[in-house]
Order: C-alpha cells, then structure tokens, then sequence
C-alpha cells in the first residue's frame, strides 16, 4: 500500500505544467524537502523497475513527468506540431558563452566569437533561452544575460552547475599545438 | 515562426581562421600569404553587404595575420626592433589564446547540442489542470494591462529582425591576391621599373592597395621582381627581373598559393 | 517486462493535452482499437493494484491521466498555492493574438505562435476570456474565436479597439505566411 503522501506527489505531478520544486511539494505536503527528495527517488525507482512508458525527471530544478526517451519513435508519430527548430551553430556557441559566462554582456560575447553578437542574442532572447539578468555596473551600463528555466528544460539539467566543467571543452594538447604552430609560434 | 538557417558561411574571423588551421591542418607559415588573405577577402566580399563589425573583425585578424607573416618574409632580425618584436609575440599570443578560447566554447556548444538532443527524445507532460479544477484556479488576468497584452502579442509575432546595416560607402572588393599577381605579370615587364605608388595610384580602396602589395610580395618571393626602398616609409620600386618574361612564368602562375621554402 | 506496445501507450498519454481515441492509438501503434482497448485496461488496473496517485481514465471518448479523485484536497491545494495563478506565456500569447486578430480561428493562432493552441484556447475558453463568435466561411468552416465581455472588464477597456495600437508594428515575412497558411490549414 503506497503512503498517502507518495500517492499526493504523483497526482500534482500529473497535473502541473511546469517542474514542481520539491520545496512546494515539501510545503503543500507539511514533508520536509528531504523527505520529499526521497519521495521522488523511490517513484523514479519503481516506474523504471515496472518498466512504465514514462519516466519522473528532475529538471529545472523540480520534477515532471516525461515519456521514457526508448519511445521517442512512437511519440515522434504523436507529437507532430510543436517541434522547435534546431538552434544554428552560432546560437549554440552564443549560448554555450552565456551558460558558462553569466552574467555576460554582448560586447563579451561578440569579443570571444569574434563576431557581433546582438542578432543571435535576440534570437535567444526571442526563443526564451536566455533573458536580461542586470546592468553592467560599470561605465555603460550594458545589459548582462543569463540563461533561463526554459534553457535547463531544454538541455534536461537540474540546475545550470549540472553543465560539464567547461575545462572538459579545453582542447587538447594536438589542437593547441596545431594552433601554435598555424601561428608560427612553434617552428614546424 | 523564425527558423535559424545554418549557412556555409564562417561565423567571423576565428572561425575561418581555426578552419584553416584545424579543418585544414594547414600550417599558416607553409602556406602562401596570398591564399590566407585571398581566403578573408573572400569571406569579407561574401559578408561585407551584411555586418560591418564582422567585416571589421575580419580585416583586423587579416592583418594581425599578415604582419606575422611579413615579419618572417622580410629579411633579417637585424633591422626590426626587440619592442617591435615582443609586441607582435603579444599579439601573437593573443590572437592564440582568443582562437583557444572560441574552440573551447565551441566544443562546449557541441556538448550541449547533445545534450538537448538527448533531452528532446523524452517530452513533458504540460496536459495541464483538470477540468475540474479550473474553478479554483484564482484569477488568471490579475494585474495584468493592456501594455502587457500588447508585449505579449509583440513577442508571439515578433519575428527576428535582419541585421541591416547600409554599406553602400563601402566599395565591394573584387580582386584577390592571385588576380593582381596574374596582372602585373603581365603589365610590369614591359614597363622597366615602377613605383608602387604609380602602380597603385588608381585604386579606390585602401583593400585594394594592400592586396596590390601582397601581389608584389608575392612576385619578390618568387624571384620575379626586385624591390627597392631608398627610405623607411619611402616609395617601393618594382623591377621586373630581366630573362624572365610574363609567358615563361605560365606554370608558376598556377602555383601562385603554395611556396616552396 | 512491460511489452513496448503497453510502454508506447503510456509515453503517449502521458504528453498528450487531451484524452487520446483508442483509434488514434490504435493507428499509431499498428494495432487493433480492441487491443489497444485492452491494454489501457489492463494499465488502469495495473495502477489501481499499485495504488498509484492518478488513474487512467476514458473520458469524452479517449483516454487520459488523471489525479486520484481521493487526492483532491492536495491538488487543490496545489492549485490554490498559485502555481497556476498566472497565466503561463504560451496562454498569454494566445491571449494577445485573439484579442487582436478576432475573430481568429485555433489553426491561425498555432500559426503565429508555431505550436498546437488547441488546449491553451480550451483554458481561455474554460476561464471565460474568449469564446466562439462564428465559422471560417472557408472550407473547413473553422471555429473563430474573439475575446469576451469578461475579458474587457478584466483588463479595464470600454471596448476592444482601446487595445494599445499596434501601428508601429509590421509583422515580418515568417508571420505573414504563418497567418497564409493558418488560413488555409485545416481546423485541428
């Protein structure tokens, strides 16, 4: 027989829109955010040990229900509308230096790709992916940028620490050597 | 509903310059100096009616380029100054650390891409209240305006704006570096020995005389043409080297893109 | 070992806005309404005999998840916590697209924001703030939809045309061919 509490977490779960933070939860349920926590564990546990069709993720920084990712065929056939279309290359670099770099101005942005960043900024912005955050305090006062919920949705993390390290990205010691030597600082 | 379109065009200078070295695995110091400035000119020409700030980006990691390469085609260490040289080792460095930089967020793009890709195989539930529930819900239009109403239809429709910025000041570029090497071979040996001022007199931008003086650096490097320079920042003379007329140089002509030393 | 049919009906309701026809299901599966039929019935009693906090429900002629009606007090205290308070972004949207474009039709209004409507007009239409003022007298006859008397009050205008103006605004190419084709789409 499941507890009452565990059974009051799967029915709001069914009905919310969003991730539920296991703090709401914890209060609507008069649970500590612990327990909740372990709550949540053992639901994941057992839908995956009885092999369901959907699985309970921790994303954003609460919890949802989605389908299992083995059955993204079949729900593909469902799910025509409503497919975003893939971020381009500068969008993705643009945004991996506002994931990494918040909070980060254009200017900074457009200095490490090389290139002005304000189109793809907005198209971020546009997208929801990433949002103003503040002002520069200093001279300028340019608008900083972070990411958004909406970005940990899309990448399924929990919170913006679960990214890599971006030391993982730094490229290795051939591609720095390549570099060196492209620029002549390495004799070939 | 705006869609990115991915284009084959490079992301700004790094990009191009991290192709050639990377994609590549050119060696910038093997290869000519007219194939690297032919290969920015040619994006410059195709971006230049787009963005002038990536054109701009583009001309300064030219000629950061270019200087690092003239550096190691003029003769002797003799005659450049230990300042001179530990600034361009700075820039060096700079331009080096700036290309590992944009790599590594690129690799971390990459990651990412993946990531969301992996996420995109498993959909949320966002089904919603039950109907009947809805009752409770309190009211949902609570402190919200017309403006908001009005933001909010902005932002559904609000498609993303082209960047446009009116270059019509700024004459296209049309020739490369193999273009003008081509045409002096023809023009010079007929002509004895020229200034590069009179060579240069009739060009309209300042792009158009460095790609000339690449040329002419090009011809030097191969043997083609003597230069003189009486004085620091004086008139360059351009002499044809006698014996060796415009027809003989047929098959180097070609070849104008790779030295051999 | 669920079977992958059993495990694709569950991913699929559980995304699904509004309840799914055994037919639907039954065509994207490659299988029969009667065992499709059959499979929901044996996850509605799989859930009942785990104790699970939803059920599965066949409501207005399809399937669907719902909450454990003895689970109400908790939802409602969910729903009351105003989780849901505000409008999400999506309604907003869709909100400002028929207050301005009425009398528009649900396939218009998924043109312009790029995703389905059907469900996000359903709530608006459930709270009262737009109803159904006519057919498209095109083929199809879509339902159109315009903005109610509740939903001037609300938001304090005498009437629809004190909107703020939208005159400064062009839509751009994307919008105008979205709304092209929303017009000539069939009413979902």
């Amino acid at each position: 027989m499941a507890d009452e509490a565990t059974r009051a977490v799967e029915a709001i779960l069914m009905l919310a829109e969003e991730p539920v933070e296991p703090q709401l939860l914890a209060e609507l349920l008069e649970l500590s955010v612990a327990r909740v926590e372990e709550l949540c564990s053992r639901l994941e546990a057992a839908y995956a040990a009885d092999d369901r069709g959907f699985v309970l993720v921790r994303v954003a920084g609460g919890y949802r229900y989605q389908s299992h990712p083995d059955l993204a065929p079949y729900v593909e056939r469902f799910v025509l509308q409503g497919q975003t279309a893939r971020l381009s290359t500068a969008a993705l670099e643009t945004l991996a230096i506002v994931a990494y770099r918040q909070p980060v101005s254009r200017a900074q942005v457009a200095a490490i790709r090389g290139v002005n960043a304000d189109a793809v900024v907005r198209t971020l912005e546009q997208k929801g992916y990433v949002h103003q955050v503040g002002h520069d305090p200093g001279p300028g006062q340019a608008l900083l940028y972070g990411t958004t919920r909406l970005f940990l949705e899309k990448l399924g993390l929990d919170a913006i620490d679960d990214l890599p390290p971006l030391a993982e990205f730094v490229p290795g010691p051939e591609t720095v050597e390549a570099l060196e030597r492209g620029l002549g600082a390495r004799e070939a | 509903m705006p869609y990115d379109v991915q284009t084959p065009v490079y992301q700004g200078p790094f990009d191009l310059l991290l192709h050639l070295i990377c994609r590549d695995e050119i060696d910038l110091w093997d290869v000519s100096l007219s194939s690297i400035v032919d290969a920015y000119v040619a994006e410059i020409e195709r971006i230049g009616t787009l963005d002038l700030d990536v054109a701009t980006e583009f001309l300064v990691v030219a000629a950061t380029l270019v200087e690092l390469k003239c550096r190691r085609l003029l003769p002797g260490p003799d005659d450049v100054e230990l300042d001179e040289e530990l600034a361009l080792f700075e820039e060096r460095d700079l331009l080096l650390a700036r290309l590992l930089e944009c790599k590594t967020f690129r690799n971390a793009a990459a990651a990412m891409s993946r990531l969301a890709a992996a996420a995109a195989d498993s959909h949320p539930r966002t089904a919603g209240l039950e109907p009947r529930f809805l009752a409770l819900t309190p009211d949902l239009l609570a402190g919200l305006g017309p403006l908001d109403l009005r933001a909010a239809w902005l932002s559904a429709t609000t498609p993303k704006p082209a960047p446009q910025v009116d270059l019509d000041h700024v004459a296209p570029v049309r020739v490369s570096v193999s273009d003008v090497v081509d045409e002096l071979a023809v023009s010079l040996p007929g002509t004895g020995r020229r200034s590069f001022r009179s060579i240069t007199s009739r060009l309209a931008t300042r792009l158009d005389v460095i790609v000339h003086f690449l040329a002419v650096l090009e011809l030097y490097k191969q043997g083609r043409v003597e230069l003189d320079q009486l004085e620091s920042f004086g008139d360059l003379t351009v002499a044809w080297v006698a014996g060796r007329p415009a027809g003989d140089g047929a098959g180097q002509l070609d070849r104008v893109g790779t030295y051999d030393g």
